[in-house]
Parts: C-alpha cells; structure tokens; sequence
C-alpha cells in the first residue's frame, strides 16, 4: 500500500515535470517525437535509479556519519556526471541507434535536475533504500508518461498550421500548461 | 573543526578520483571508433539545417563529404566557395569550383498573352494540376502559376507575380539551391550561369509543339523558327523539337538574337536600354 | 589528468569547508531567532530564555516540543510546537501560545506545504483565520470547522487544511491539560 | 438484409434521371478522332497512315506492349492525319483522325441481331478473340479484358463476378444494357466462364434497379450456373475489392488482384461486348454512353461510336444548356471533368454528365475538423485527413506507411467532409509521390 | 466561350453536411437541456449563457481578425458551441467578469493558439472552466438551489451539489445509507432538479439532445456508451463491494457531469480519436478516472479533469491505433 | 569583442530563458511571486559570475579531457556557497527558494556560460558576460514572476494591488507554463522587431 502511494504520488499528483518543476530542459528539448521522447524516458529511469541509489548510500554511509551532508551538492553532482558519461560511453558502443537518437541530450542529463532532484529529495524524505529507489522509478515514469503525451501532441501539431506567433517554442509550453492543469484533477488522490 | 575539513576533502577526493578511474576505464572497454573529421567539418559547414544538400540536416552532409571520395558533386547551397575549400583543406580532398547560379524562369504567358480556356477548381497545387490536364490555357507546357515553386523556396526568393501569374525570381535572394526546379512539375525553372550585374538573355519558353499550335495558344511562345540559331556568332543557341534553347555557357551576352526573334520569345535582363529598336527593348514580365 | 581533477577537488573542498565553517553558527543562530520570534509572538512578555528550558513530550510515539515563557521566574505561558500530518499536502508545523489556564495566547506557522492562495490563508500575514483562536480556551468551546459542527469558520475551498490546523492546536492544548504540568 | 461490404461507403443522391430512356443509336460522327491510347497500359501503335481508305471494324492501331490493346475504325472512309489533340484524359495525345464517308463495315462482322446462342469455340480461342478484338474493361478502369482472362500460372479461378452494380450516381448505361441485352449478356458470362474454366458466375446488382434485378433473375434460370445478387445501395458497391467483398465475402489483400482470392470481375458491357466479339465476330468500336444533367432537355442513354466528339454527344441530349459549368467524362465521383467538348468518346467513356455552374464549383475550404467522417466511410480503411494533411507537407514517410497506395480513388472523402477539403487531390499527389519514392528505391 | 468551364480534380458531388450544419446541429441538441436549465434557474442560466456565448465569438472575431490577421470564421458557430458548453460548466451565479476570463482562456488558450477549429489538442470549453474551478475555486463550487433562486443573479441561495454531500460525508465516515437521505431522489436527478452547474443537470434533456446527435450522425455512440457503460462497471464493482461507503452506479451516472461530459463534450471532433477502437480506449480512459477522481480525489468531480486528461492521449491514440484496413487480415471464406 | 554588446546581448536576442530555453526548471519553480524569481536570479548571477571568473582565470590549467568534470566542481562550489550563506543571511527567502537553490548547479545556463563562453574568452570579457546574462536571467525570473504574482494574487512584489484573490491558476503549476508561453511569444516578437 505504502508502495502504491509513492508510484501514483509520483507519476500522477505531484508529476515531477508538471508539479514540480523538474527536468524541464529535456522536456521540451527531446520532446519533438514519440520514439526520442520515449528513449529520453528510458535513459531518465536508468540514470535517476543508479543515481538514487549511489547517492543515498553515499550519503547514509559516508556524508552522514562524518557529518558533511553540506557537501550533498557537490558529491552527488560528481557522482552524476560520471554515471551519465558512463551511460553514453556504454550506449554509444552498444545501441547506436538510440545514441544516435538521443546524441546531444545524454550529456545534457548531467544537467538535468530531474536527476539531481530526485537524489535530493530521496534523501530529505527519510526513505528506506527500497523506498527510495521505487520513487526514483515513479519518478522517473512520470516523466517519461509527461514527455510522451508532449511528444505526441508536438508530432500531431506538426500536421497542423500553429499561428506563427505561437509557432516553436511558444505553443509547446502553453501545451505543457494545458496539460499540467489536466493533471490537476489528480490531486488528492493519495 | 579541523575534523570537518580533512574529512571533507578526503571525502571528496575520495569521490572524484574513483569517479574519473572509473570512468576512465570504462572509456578503453567500449571504445567507439568515430572519424574525428565529421566534427570539424560539421564546423565548417554553415549549419542552416536546410537540407538543401538532400541530406537530413548538416551533420549528415559532414558524415557524406567524409565518407566519399570524390566529394565534387557533393554541393552545399548555402556554404560559399571558402567554406567548401576550407572542407577540401580538411579532408584533403579537390573540391569543384563552384559557378554561381541563378534560378530564371521559362515562360512568359501572362493572361494577355496566354487566354484562359478554362477554370482551374482544384487543390492549388500545380502538382495536382499537372496531374490532372494539360492546364487552364491551351498551352501544355506552361507554368500554371499555383506556386508550387514559391513554397519549396526556403529563402524566400521566389514569388508569383499577382498580375502576371508568373513567378519571378530575386537574384539576390536566391542562392541556387535547386528546390524550385525540383518542385515545378512542368520543369519551367532552370538553373543558368549567372552573369555580371545579373544580366540574362534566354529563351522564355519550353513549348515543344509546332510553331503554329504553340502560337496560337500563346503569343510569346518559341515557334522554333530557327531565325535566332542564325544569327548567333557563338553557336550557343540549339534548336530541338520546335524549340530554341541558350546554351548559357556558350553565350557571350552579344544580345543579338534577340531582336531576332518574332514572338519576342527571348527574354533579355538588365541590359543597358537598346537605341535603335524599341520594340524589342521594351522589357517584358519576368523582370523584377 | 586525474591530477588536475584531484587539485580542483581539493581547493573546493577546502575552501567550501571554511565556509561552511563560517556559515555554521550564523546559521544555527538564524535558525534559532526564527523559533524565538516565533515564541516570542504567541506568548505573553517574557524575561527568560525559553529555548533553553525546553523539554519534550512524547505522544503516541511523535514529540511536542514545549518552551515555557517565564516573566521573573513566573509561568506566563507556554509556546508548544505542534503539528499535523493531515494538512493537503503533508504536515503543518505550528507554534501554540498557551497561557497557564490553557487560553490560546497566539499562534504562529513554522511550516507548511499547502497551496498557495489557498490553505496558506492559514498564515498570520495572510488572514485573520489564526485570530478566531486568540483568547479562547478550547476547554471552553468547540474547535472544530462549521462542516463538522464546531465555531470555527473554515477557509472556503481549503476545509482541509482548517481541520487540519485546528487538529493540531487541539493536540496541543490536550498534552498540555494532560501531560504538560510545568517544571 | 441485402448483401454489401462491411465498412465505410456513402449514399450520394442518385439521379439516375435517364433509368427509363432506352438506347438510342447516335447517327455516326462527321470525323471520327480516334485516340491510340483508350487503355490502361502502353498506347496502341498505327498500323494505318495518312490517305489510307478504312471500314468500321478495321484494325487502325495494334496492341504494343504485354498491357496494350487493339483500336478498331469506328466508321469509315478516310485517314487525314494522325496529331495530337486533347482527349478525354485531359491531354494531347496522339489519336487518328478519319473522315467519314458511308457506313461500311467490315465484312468478318455479323451485324444481325439475332441471338448466337451456343458457344462452339475453346476458351482458348474465346480469350483470343477478345484480344484481337480489342475489349478492355468497359467499368472504367479500362484495363485489357484478355489479360483477365488468363489465369497465372498456380492461382485458380474459382467464380466469375459480373458487376453490375453501377453505383455512381447519373449513370444508366450498365442499367440499360442489362435490360436491353440480357441474353447477350448471359451468353457473353458463359463465354467469359468457359475462358476462365470456372463453374460459377454471381452478377451483382445495386438494389435501385429492380427491374434488371428481376429480368436478369428471369434469364438466369436458362443458363448453368449464373446467379443474380441484389446488392445494398452503397457507393462504391462496384468497386471491384468491395463487390468481392459483398458477394463472396473475401478480401482481397493490399497490392494483390482478385485472383489471388480465385475471382475475376467483369463488367457487365464487357460481357456483352465478348459475346459481340465472340459470336458476332465485332470488335469493340462503340459502347452506350449515359448523357445527363439536370439542367439538359433530353437526357439519355445513346449507343455512340468511338472517335464521336462529346458535343455531338451534348447536341443529341438536347444541346449545351445555357447554365453549364462543368462537363464531365464518366460519373460524378470518378469521373474526369473535361476542358474541351471536342474530345472523343473513346472506350472507358460510361457518361457525359452536364453540370450547371451552380453545382460546379467547390465550396469553400475550411480546415480539418477532425470530425473523423472521412475515416469512418473510406472503403479501404484509409485515414484520408491524415494522408491528405501528411501529402500536403511533404511528409512521405506517413503517406506511405499509412497506405496511401491502397486508395481506390472512390472520392467518398471528399463528398463526405464537412469542410470542403480537397483530400482526394492530394491523396491523389500523395500516391503519385510514393510510387515514384518506390519505383526510384527499387532501383 | 464568354463563360469557361471549370475543370477540378474527381469527385464532383459533395454531401449536404458542412462545419455550420453540424456545429448548429450541437446547439440545437443542447436546447433542451437549457430550456431545463432555464426553468431550474432562470435569470441566472440566462445570463451566463448570454455572457459566456457572445464573449466566446466576441473573442474568437476579434483574435483572428487582430492578432492573427486571418478573416473571422465565427459563423461557422464552433465558438458559439464553445460558449454554450462553458456556460453549461458554470454555476449559474457567477460574477460576469469570471465568466468573461473563462471564455478568453478557452477561446483564446484553449482554441486559437493552435490555430483554431480543429487544431487544439484540448477541449476548448473544458480549458476553460478548469482554469475557472482552479483560478476562483470560492465562486466556482458554490452552486444556486433550483428553483427558489429563478430570480436572483448574483446572490441565490447556494448549496451543494449531490455528489459534493457524498463525497463530505464519505470522508467523515458518514455511512451512505443515512447521506442519501440528504441528496434528491433519482428521478429528481433525472429531470435536473439539483444543484450544480448550468447545463450538467437534467439527464433526460441531455439524453434527447444525444439521441438527435445520433440521428443527425453528429456523433457516433462509442464514445458516449463507453463512458458510460466503464463507469457502470466500475462503480457497480466498487458498489458491491462497500455499498455502505459507494455510492451506486446509478447515482454516479445520474449526478454530475457525466451526461454532458459523455454525450457533448469527450465527443468533441478536434479532440477524440478517430477510428472506434480509439474511441473505445479513449471513453474507457476517461470513464475509470471519472471514477477515480470522485472516489479518491480531492475533487467531487472528475469528469472535466478525464476528459482533459484523455485528450492529451489522442494524438497517441490515433498514431498506434489505425482503422482496420481493407484486406489486412485475411480471413477468407 | 564590442563589451557593450556583450554585456547587453542576454537581454533579448540571447535571453537564457525565453529564447534559449535554458534554466527553465527555476525559471517556473521560483516564480511564485516577483521577489522570489529576483531572489532566485540573483543567486544565480552570483554562481555564473563567480564561476565566469574563475573558470576564465584557470582554463589554460585545466586539460580538455576534465574540462567538464572540473566545471562542474567550481560550480558546485559556488552553489554550495550561496547556499550556505543563504541559509545563515536570508533565512526566508532561502526556505521559500527550497531545492532550488542546490539546483542551480544543473543549471544548463550557468554550465553552458562556463562552456561556451568563459572558458574561450579573456577574465574581463567573461566578467562583463556573467554579470550580463546573469542580469538578463535574472530580469526573466523577475519579469515572470511578476507576471504570475500580479495575475495570481493581483499584487507585485507582496504589494497588494487590487482587492481580493487573483487567479490561483498562475501560481500553481499550469499558469506558470502558460505565462512563460505567452511571454515567450511576446519575446520572439520583441526579437523581430
Ligand atoms: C491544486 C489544488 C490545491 C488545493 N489546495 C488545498 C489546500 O491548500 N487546502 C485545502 O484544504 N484544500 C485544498 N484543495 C482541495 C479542494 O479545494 C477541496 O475542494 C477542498 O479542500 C474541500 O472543499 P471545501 O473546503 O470547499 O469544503 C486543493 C485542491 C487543488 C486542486
Ligand atoms: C498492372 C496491372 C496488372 C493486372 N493484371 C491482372 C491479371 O493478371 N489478371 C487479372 O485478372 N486482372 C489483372 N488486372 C486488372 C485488375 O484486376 C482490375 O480489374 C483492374 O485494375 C481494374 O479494376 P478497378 O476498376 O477496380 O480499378 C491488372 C491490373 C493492373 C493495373
Ligand atoms: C470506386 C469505384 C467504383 C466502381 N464502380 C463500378 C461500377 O459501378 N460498375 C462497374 O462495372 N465497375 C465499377 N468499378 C470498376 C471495377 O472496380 C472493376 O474495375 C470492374 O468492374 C472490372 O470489370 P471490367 O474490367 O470489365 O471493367 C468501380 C471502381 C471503383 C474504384
Ligand atoms: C459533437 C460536437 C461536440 C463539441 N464539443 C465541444 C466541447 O466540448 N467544447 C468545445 O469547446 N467545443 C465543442 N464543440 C465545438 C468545436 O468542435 C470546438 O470548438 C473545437 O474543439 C474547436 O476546434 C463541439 C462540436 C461538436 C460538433
Ligand atoms: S528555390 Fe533555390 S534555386 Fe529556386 S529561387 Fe529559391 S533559392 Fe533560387
Ligand atoms: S513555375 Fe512551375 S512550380 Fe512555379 S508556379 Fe509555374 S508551374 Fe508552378
Ligand atoms: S478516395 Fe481513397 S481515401 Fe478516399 S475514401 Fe476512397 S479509398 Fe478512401
Ligand atoms: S471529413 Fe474532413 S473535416 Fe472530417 S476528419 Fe476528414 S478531413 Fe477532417
Ligand atoms: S533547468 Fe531543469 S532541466 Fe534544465
């Protein structure tokens, strides 16, 4: 039961693009087709899960005990940006089509805070590792089902006249916002 | 106090060098061989994304021009000749001077020339127009004017003149990048040596029918009556099946065939007004 | 290489250590200033220093944090640091102002999270909710929202958070009727 | 319940005005212009030139390439040129051109109007005959009949469909042949089952002629395994994947003919024109053309020599209203608008419809609402709105995986939406583009 | 030839229904349900409709003609449509100026942005009113009593609605059998007799607009019965289980906006899917978070959030889901 | 390099959030109200300034191999800082900025300074870019923020301009999207001009 009210928590209520604010970057950057949105999503889950976990222990057996948690910051964005070069050095040897799909963005995921966020935010909510590892999932699916749902409403609004005012960038937020407000009527539900 | 910082910057050090071994060694593991040349010539290239070189976007081309070995026909339209010999340099490899072209459109049967016979209803496509009949004039052969030719230009150097019908070409904007030839179902666009102040004679007509059917339907169409293929000094102009044609490379811009010709076929551009015949001085549609 | 990476670390690391040993009062200090103003709001004119008499009672396995107010060594009052978990979303912290016979003196937010415009109507500055609890005893009255049959008029929109709010204020009256006999 | 094709199809407004008109014989044209290419498939070569002497029947032009056909003189008397002039296609086209004199036909032809009932030739020679008489499906789709006729190596025709459902609205022609000529049609049907080896044959008719309903039923019983099937009124009925589907309930399968599901449709005046070619030793040199409008005075169905120009065609129906705006080859949802009454009636020319100006031109266009009409009635199982939003950006890719070449070009998107959108136009560009991407990646 | 003949790609027939047609059509079918509404609410419903359609096309005329530049297409009626099911999803006591904010987010947010009729991923009409329930949640959920308050605008006597008592009650424990008691009978709930938003009462009214929507093949009735019939199912289920704390599947479709919702708006053209099977999905989808968000929610009502929701997933929808086409599967016999 | 231009180019043709799209996370997060996205702003400016600086100072040390990781630590550093001192010197806006604050080091913006710009050019030009883009960030933040405080609360910079309730909406989540929508189209049009 306490599981079920992380994952809909996380996917649903407090969506962690459409609620709170995170990851943004790639939100609308890797947005413009189902399938890169979709492997963005992918990388997302594997990334913000490793990190997560990497990140707890870290701080529960090493930050903590020696009473340097002021150093949370700088230690887990270290810890980040070598899993991500990790994950693309990997990536880029085993599945060239999808480095080539989402090439540029990898890096970008160092500069995720989706990413940086969630490692925080599992720590400050005293979970357990298993906890934490499954609300880095939600997590993670949340963002995957928001830029999925961005992603196929763009590809559909490439067959359409956007008035050019709103053309880009522009109408693609105000989506997010319409989506965002749907996703409010999930509120409460846990 | 001081447990703080030594603590700290072990810790840390700790972290960084165990992340960059880590890292380090996972690098030699899965190794990716990749030509380090795509990069600088991706560099190199403009980077307008504008497909223009039939490739899906600039790093595409990069990963073309490195691959092949000739690399001459392979042409970025927006790239100018040192951009293109700063990528020769890079690979190494001969690279085609380019001549400058400019787009010039063949036909010149505005209303009052070429009757309407008929009401086009369709899609405004010339495309679909051209799949479907021979056109909205008796010619078979002339633009259509819906502007297929406006929409494939992505320099916006190309438009269809509102009385006219007719497109007309802006040779500064134009950056011969072949789209609109591309487009045109009826291939009235061609791609012609552009010359000094943007000076052009040519044959503003591809009607292959006989002089008679093609003049009645259109009053500047190319009878093929050969008179401007005499007078040429330079041989540069062929006649083929009841056509006249310019061979731009040959033609020395003496503007001598183009008094020549009875239906004031041949189009001449930015010439210096002529003193002795007016008639033919005076400049027909297709200017800009 | 690995050495350069292992410099930048190290100057970081050193001079974020002095910094944060720099910070590290200040912010213990700034903390600390936040709870007595906070204190200091909900109870009556005091001279000693609450923080320092603080104790904690234990209730149903959660902790009330009581700071009593004295003036020349007499009890003018009691600040307890309450809290919900009932809140819209997630816990709200208060600090209730008691005065010996148990009369709300005052009360002020620690932490919330509800929304904005909303349940945070529940904060002094925001609205007179709070005042509908100064000077009453909740021995006296009903402190429960009109939905639930009580005297306290609810935010509109936000039940939610007016219930929880009022839990939280009753919870610290009970300890203190209860449990909270002062040193 | 009548029998139909499960999904998609609309219900236009019929007007099938000249239903009662019996055939009449249109007299024989001044100059025939005949075009060398009234078929699907390569143009027929001249085996004629200028100043020969021809008779009505006579080969002017021979089958060219394996997808060809035959072309016969229409009339008789003189060869003035070979040119090209515009046809009923739409474009300039090489045709022979033929100054009439007399009405002289070749001899091999058994004008008579009596039934030759019993079939003495192979299915062999049957096939042959169709060839050398130059049939070609007259439905529309004007594909060479003999080609139909031989079944490939491995497939096996099991049933013969005839198609008489004539859904388009106006056209009559079909109707009317089937009232006029029924025993020559059934005859035509035994020839084309013996030249196919099948035991079996189903005439499908929409359910709006119930007279040749009950004619062709009455006739039936005096041929071996013909039977008659009334149909649901449903454009495109005729259509040949749809009436497969109505009749015998099998699909034939995306890019694959009827064969592959042991069938081959036939059209009803194919059918009479083998018995004609077969039995009367006569070519396929003219057809019964539907001629309507709503603002013309004598609206009818005529038996038109090929090469006659449409306006003698207009002139017999009454001549050019005053209100016309639009003049169109064959029905008003397949068919072609002309730009020029001079064209000749040739083979695949079912009706000239005579549109006023009122009906003529498109309304207005607004954008896609989405209303999903167009998906819910294509035939095929199409989304049209996407291909024609997909064709009108270029975007080849969604064209092609989503189908575009198994459009029949029915047109019920078109009439169907709400918003006016040319969708068949640029379905129509989006097939051209895709088989071109096709047929380039091929190479 | 002094006039010349047209000459235009096949086919050369078109059928009688255009955009206008259908879209008048919709106002036509939502007649009854305002003559009800009127009736229930008088003045009030008259003014909201009145302010909330003519500031729809009001805005609609002047966004194209200003801001885009393009000719106004308001007679087409869609931006009336749009009006009229806004004010259908407002409490028939609310401030003018309220409404006027909500038909500038709809028209303007909602439906112009994308370039108008057709293009917007979002029902128009619910954008709005979900900005309006987010924005001033005060004046949104306080609804006029029926009948009594026929004449008075801004101050009628307001209550809740049937589904605002239960979900209350429920989340006080109250066992249903003594909170049913406080709501109106169901045939009350059929004729309209409630509180709540303008045009969402009166099942019956709405139901006869339905069935002329499907007589003039407006709509089609998958979307419609699979709303309704998934929230049957899972209300019936979660019925059975607890009938003390769920409410029963009948007062779920009797109450709220579920009539309006399923029949006039998850039906909107730009923004449901298009072939049956997407349809199905897409009434599924919105019928289990209907579902959801009135048992588990914050809100009493979910069916303006589902369907929203659901529209997000329509262009995904109509991507994977495709038509069954002409001889895909060969089953031949 | 023309300093004038250097300095002013984040403003609108560069602006980091409405035409690069960059930062966008603090960009809606922070700006509940004016104040904060100013708060959120100049607590950024400090970060990108103060790693400007030294990443300007240092990149002929720094391998190009590293060159990220290394970055990344200055960054941190100064994150860390700000942070910290922060919490000891502006307790309130520091809560009210929350995960925010330690966020600024994934801060694209601020990363992409040091990349693309310090690490090629002198101390001073770099000096002169941080405090611009800063600058230009921060006036984003500030400007949406003032527009969600004033149509979310119908006040600007806590100062209550009309009586009553604004649109919750533009506080919460949505509004913050869709204000930074229509501001971004005001900003594309403002660029074209
Ligand atoms: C985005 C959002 C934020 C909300 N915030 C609060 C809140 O802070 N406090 C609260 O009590 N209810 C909150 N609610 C819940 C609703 O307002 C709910 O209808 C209300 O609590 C119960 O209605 P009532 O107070 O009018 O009886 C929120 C709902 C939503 C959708
Ligand atoms: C390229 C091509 C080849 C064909 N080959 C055969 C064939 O071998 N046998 C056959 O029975 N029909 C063949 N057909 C005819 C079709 O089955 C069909 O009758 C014709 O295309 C007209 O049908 P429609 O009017 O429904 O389009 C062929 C058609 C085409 C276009
Ligand atoms: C949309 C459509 C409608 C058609 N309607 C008819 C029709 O009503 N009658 C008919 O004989 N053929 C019709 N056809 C042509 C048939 O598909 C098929 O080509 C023809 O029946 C084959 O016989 P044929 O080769 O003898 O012409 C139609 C084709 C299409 C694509
Ligand atoms: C059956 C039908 C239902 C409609 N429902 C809505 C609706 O729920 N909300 C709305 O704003 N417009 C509705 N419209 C009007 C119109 O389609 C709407 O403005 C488009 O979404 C705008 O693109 C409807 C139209 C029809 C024909
Ligand atoms: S499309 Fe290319 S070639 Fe044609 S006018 Fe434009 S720039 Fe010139
Ligand atoms: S030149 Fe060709 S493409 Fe351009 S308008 Fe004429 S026909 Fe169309
Ligand atoms: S024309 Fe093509 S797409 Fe349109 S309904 Fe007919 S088969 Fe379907
Ligand atoms: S019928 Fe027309 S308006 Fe409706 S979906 Fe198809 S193309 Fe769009
Ligand atoms: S600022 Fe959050 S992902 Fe870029």
């Amino acid at each position: 039961m306490e599981y079920i009210v992380i994952v809909i928590g996380a996917v649903l209520v407090n969506n962690i693009v459409l609620a709170q604010f995170l990851g943004l970057c790639p939100l609308f950057g890797v947005s413009s087709k189902i399938s890169t949105a979709a492997g963005m999503g992918g990388a997302v889950l594997f990334v913000m899960t490793v990190a997560s976990i990497v990140t707890y222990l870290l701080s529960t057996f090493l930050l903590e005990p020696l009473n340097i948690m002021y150093l949370q910051t700088i230690t887990y964005i270290l810890v980040i940006s070598s899993l991500v070069q990790m994950v693309e050095i990997i990536l880029k040897k085993v599945s060239p089509p999808l480095y080539q799909a989402l090439g540029i963005f990898l890096p970008l995921m160092t500069t995720n805070c989706a990413i940086l966020g969630v490692a925080i935010l599992v720590f400050q909510q005293d979970f357990t590792l298993l906890q934490g590892v499954i609300f880095a999932i939600s997590h993670s699916i949340g963002f995957t089902l928001a830029i999925i749902l961005l992603a196929g409403i763009r590809e559909h609004m490439d067959l359409l006249d956007i008035p050019k005012g709103m053309k880009g960038n522009p109408i693609i937020m105000v989506t997010a916002g319409l989506l965002a407000l749907a996703f409010m009527g999930f509120a409460g539900i846990v | 106090m001081s447990d703080v910082i030594i603590y700290s910057v072990v810790s840390l050090s700790l972290i960084g060098v165990l992340a960059a071994l880590i890292l380090f060694i996972i690098a030699q593991k899965f190794k990716v061989i990749e030509d380090p040349r795509i990069d600088l010539v991706e560099q190199a290239l403009p980077g307008a994304n504008c497909g223009g070189c039939s490739m899906p976007g600039c790093r595409a081309f990069a990963e073309e021009l490195v691959k092949a070995d000739d690399i001459s026909h392979l042409n970025c339209p927006v790239a100018s000749n040192e951009n293109m010999a700063e990528i020769a340099k890079i690979l190494g490899k001969e690279i085609a001077e380019k001549e400058p072209l400019v787009a010039v459109v063949k036909c010149n049967g505005s209303p009052e020339h070429r009757p309407k016979t008929n009401h086009y209803d369709g899609a405004s496509e010339c495309r679909i127009a051209s799949a479907l009949y021979t056109g909205d004039t008796g010619c078979p052969y002339g633009c259509l004017g819906l502007g297929e030719c406006e929409r494939a230009c992505n320099f916006d150097a190309i438009h269809i003149d509102k009385e006219t019908g007719l497109p007309v070409v802006i040779d500064d904007k134009c950056t011969a990048c072949n789209a609109c030839v591309i487009a045109c179902p009826r291939n009235i666009i061609e791609l012609r040596k552009k010359n000094k102040k943007d000076r052009k004679i040519f044959v503003s007509c591809i009607n292959e029918e006989k002089g008679g059917v093609a003049r009645k339907n259109c009053k500047v169409a190319c009878i093929g009556c050969g008179r401007c293929v005499k007078v040429c000094p330079f041989e540069a102009i062929t006649l083929e099946n009841n056509l006249a044609y310019i061979d731009p490379f040959k033609c020395r811009l003496c503007r001598k065939c183009a008094p020549e010709c009875p239906t004031n076929a041949i189009l001449e551009i930015n010439f210096p007004p002529r003193k002795e015949k007016k008639e033919a001085a005076e400049t027909p549609a297709g200017e800009k | 290489m690995v050495l350069t990476l292992f410099v930048v670390t190290l100057v970081a690391s050193t001079s974020l250590a002095l910094v944060y040993e720099v910070t590290k009062e200040p912010i213990r200090l700034a903390a600390l200033e936040r709870k007595n103003n906070a204190i200091m709001q909900v109870v009556p004119e005091f001279n000693n220093m609450p923080n320092e008499e603080e104790y904690t009672v234990e209730v149903n396995g959660d902790e009330l944090v009581f700071y009593p107010a004295r003036m020349d060594g007499e009890l003018v009052g009691v600040a307890i640091e309450t809290f919900t978990r009932r809140g819209y979303s997630g816990t709200i912290e208060l600090m209730v102002g008691l005065l010996p016979d148990g009369t709300i003196h005052g009360i002020e937010v620690l932490r919330h999270s509800e929304t904005p415009g909303l349940g945070d109507k529940i904060e002094t500055d925001k609205s007179d909710f709070y005042k509908q609890f100064v000077g009453r005893n909740p021995g006296d009255f009903t402190m429960k929202v009109r939905q639930d049959n009580g005297e306290i008029d609810g935010i509109t929109a936000s039940t939610i958070t007016a219930r929880a709010y009022c839990e939280a204020v009753q919870l610290a009256y009970d300890v203190f009727i209860e449990k909270g006999d002062i040193k | 319940m009548l029998k139909t094709f499960p999904k998609g199809g609309i219900h236009p407004a019929e007007h099938k005005i000249t239903a009662g008109k019996p055939t009449e014989t249109l007299p024989v044209p001044k100059t025939a212009v005949i075009p060398l290419s009234q078929h699907l498939g390569a143009p027929s070569t001249p085996v004629v030139k200028k100043g020969d002497m021809v008779k009505a029947g006579q080969l002017i032009a021979k089958s060219s390439a394996f997808v060809s056909a035959n072309i016969h003189s229409s009339v008789s008397g003189k060869v003035t040129k070979i040119d090209n002039v515009i046809d009923t296609s739409g474009y300039r086209q090489p045709a022979v051109i033929i100054e009439v004199e007399g009405d002289e036909w070749d001899e091999k032809i058994d004008p008579g109007k009596t039934l030759k009932k019993e079939i003495t030739i192979s299915g062999e020679e049957i096939r042959k005959r169709t060839e050398e008489a130059g049939i070609v499906g007259l439905g529309g789709a004007t594909f060479p009949s003999h080609i139909k006729l031989s079944v490939p190596k491995g497939k096996k025709a099991e049933v013969l469909i005839i198609n008489g459902a004539e859904c388009e609205p106006y056209l009559t022609a079909d109707h009317r042949l089937m009232l006029e000529k029924g025993d020559e049609l059934m005859v035509g049907i035994t020839l084309l089952m013996k030249a196919l080896g099948v035991e079996k044959a189903m005439i499908g008719i929409e359910n709006n002629k119930p007279d040749a309903v009950d004619h062709l039923t009455s006739l039936a019983v005096n041929y071996k395994g013909i039977s008659v099937h009334a149909l649901k009124v449903m454009y495109p009925q005729g259509a040949e994947k749809q009436l497969i589907k109505s009749l015998i309930n099998r699909e034939v399968p995306s890019g694959a003919l009827p064969i592959e599901v042991g069938t081959v449709v036939h059209n009803v005046g194919t059918a009479v024109a083998v018995y004609e070619a077969v039995q009367k030793n006569k070519p396929l040199f003219e057809r019964v053309v539907t001629v309507s409008g709503k603002s013309l005075k004598n609206p009818g169905n005529f038996l038109v020599r090929i090469g006659t120009p449409v306006s003698e065609l207009i002139e017999a129906a009454g001549g050019m209203p005053e209100d016309t705006g639009k003049i169109i080859n064959g029905g008003p949802m397949m068919g072609k608008a002309l730009n020029t009454t001079e064209a000749p009636v040739a083979k695949g020319t079912s009706g000239i419809l005579v549109f006023p100006a009122s009906d003529s031109k498109r309304e207005e266009v607004q954008k896609c609402i989405r209303c999903a009409k167009c998906v819910s009635i294509c035939p095929m199982g199409l989304e049209p709105y996407l291909l024609n939003a997909a064709s009108e950006r270029e975007m080849w890719e969604i064209v092609e995986t989503d189908r575009v070449l198994d459009c029949m070009e029915c047109g019920s998107c078109s009439y169907i939406c709400p918003s006016r959108l040319p969708l068949l136009d640029y379905i129509r560009l989006g097939k051209s583009t895709v088989s071109k991407i096709i047929r380039s990646r091929k190479q | 030839m002094s006039k010349l003949i047209t000459v235009s790609p096949s086919p050369h027939m078109y059928g009688g229904d255009n955009v206008k047609k259908l879209m008048y059509g919709v106002v036509l079918a939502l007649l009854p349900a305002f003559l009800v509404s009127v009736y229930f609410f008088g003045i009030g419903a008259l003014i909201v409709t009145a302010v909330s359609v003519v500031s729809c096309v009001g805005f609609e005329y002047l966004i194209q003609k200003h801001l885009m530049k393009t000719t106004p297409t308001i007679t087409d009626g869609s931006a009336a449509v749009t009006g009229l099911l806004l004010a259908f999803n407002l409490p028939t006591n609310l401030p003018v100026w309220i409404i006027l904010i909500g038909a500038l987010v709809a028209i303007g947010v909602g439906k112009m942005s994308f370039g108008g009729l057709g293009n917007n991923p979002f029902n128009p009409a619910l954008v709005g009113r979900i900005f309006l329930l987010i924005s001033f949640p005060v004046q949104m959920t306080s609804f006029p009593k029926p009948i009594v308050s026929r004449t008075q605008y801004t101050d009628a006597v307001t209550g809740a609605t049937p589904l605002e008592i239960i979900k209350e009650g429920i989340s006080e424990g109250i066992p249903l059998s003594e909170l049913m008691g406080q709501i109106p009978g169901y045939f009350d709930l059929f004729i309209g007799r409630m509180h709540g938003s303008m045009g969402e009462i009166g099942a019956l009214a709405l139901i006869i607009g339905g069935i002329y929507l499907l007589a003039r093949k407006i709509i089609t009735w998958h979307i419609p019965v699979s709303i309704l019939s998934t929230i049957i199912v899972f209300t019936g289920i979660l019925w059975a289980a607890n009938p003390e704390a769920n409410a029963d599947p009948m007062f779920h479709i009797l109450s709220g906006g579920i009539m309006l919702g399923a029949i006039y708006m998850a039906t909107d053209y730009a923004t449901s899917p298009m072939t049956p099977k997407g349809m199905w999905i897409y009434g599924i989808g919105i019928g289990v978070i209907t579902v959801t968000i009135r048992v588990w929610g914050a809100y009493p009502e979910g069916v303006a959030f589902s369907i929203l929701i659901m529209n997000a997933f329509v262009p995904i929808i109509n991507k994977y889901i495709k038509p069954k086409r002409f001889g895909e599967e060969v089953k031949n016999g | 390099m023309n300093q004038a231009k250097n300095f002013t180019k984040g403003f609108v043709r560069e602006n980091p959030v409405f035409i690069l799209m960059l930062g966008l996370c603090p960009a809606l997060g922070t700006t509940t109200s004016a104040f904060n996205g100013f708060g959120m702003g100049m607590a950024t400016l400090f970060v990108v300034l103060m790693s400007n600086i030294v990443v300007s100072i240092f990149k002929d040390f720094i391998p190009n191999k590293v060159r990220i990781p290394s970055y990344i630590v200055i960054i941190a550093s100064f994150v860390t800082i700000t942070d910290l001192v922060m919490e000891a010197f502006m307790g309130g806006l520091h809560a009210e900025l929350g995960l925010f604050i330690p966020l600024i080091v994934v801060n694209c913006f601020v990363l992409g300074r040091a990349e693309a710009f310090a690490s090629k050019n002198t101390l001073f030009s770099s000096t002169i870019d941080g405090i611009g883009m800063g600058l230009a960030f921060t006036m984003a933040l500030t400007m949406l923020g003032a527009t969600r405080e004033l149509l979310g609360a119908n006040a600007l910079f806590g100062v209550e301009l009309i009586e009553g309730d604004g649109m919750l909406v533009f506080v919460l989540a949505p509004g913050a999207f869709i204000a930074l929508g229509y501001l971004i189209a005001l900003m594309n049009k403002l660029k074209k001009d």
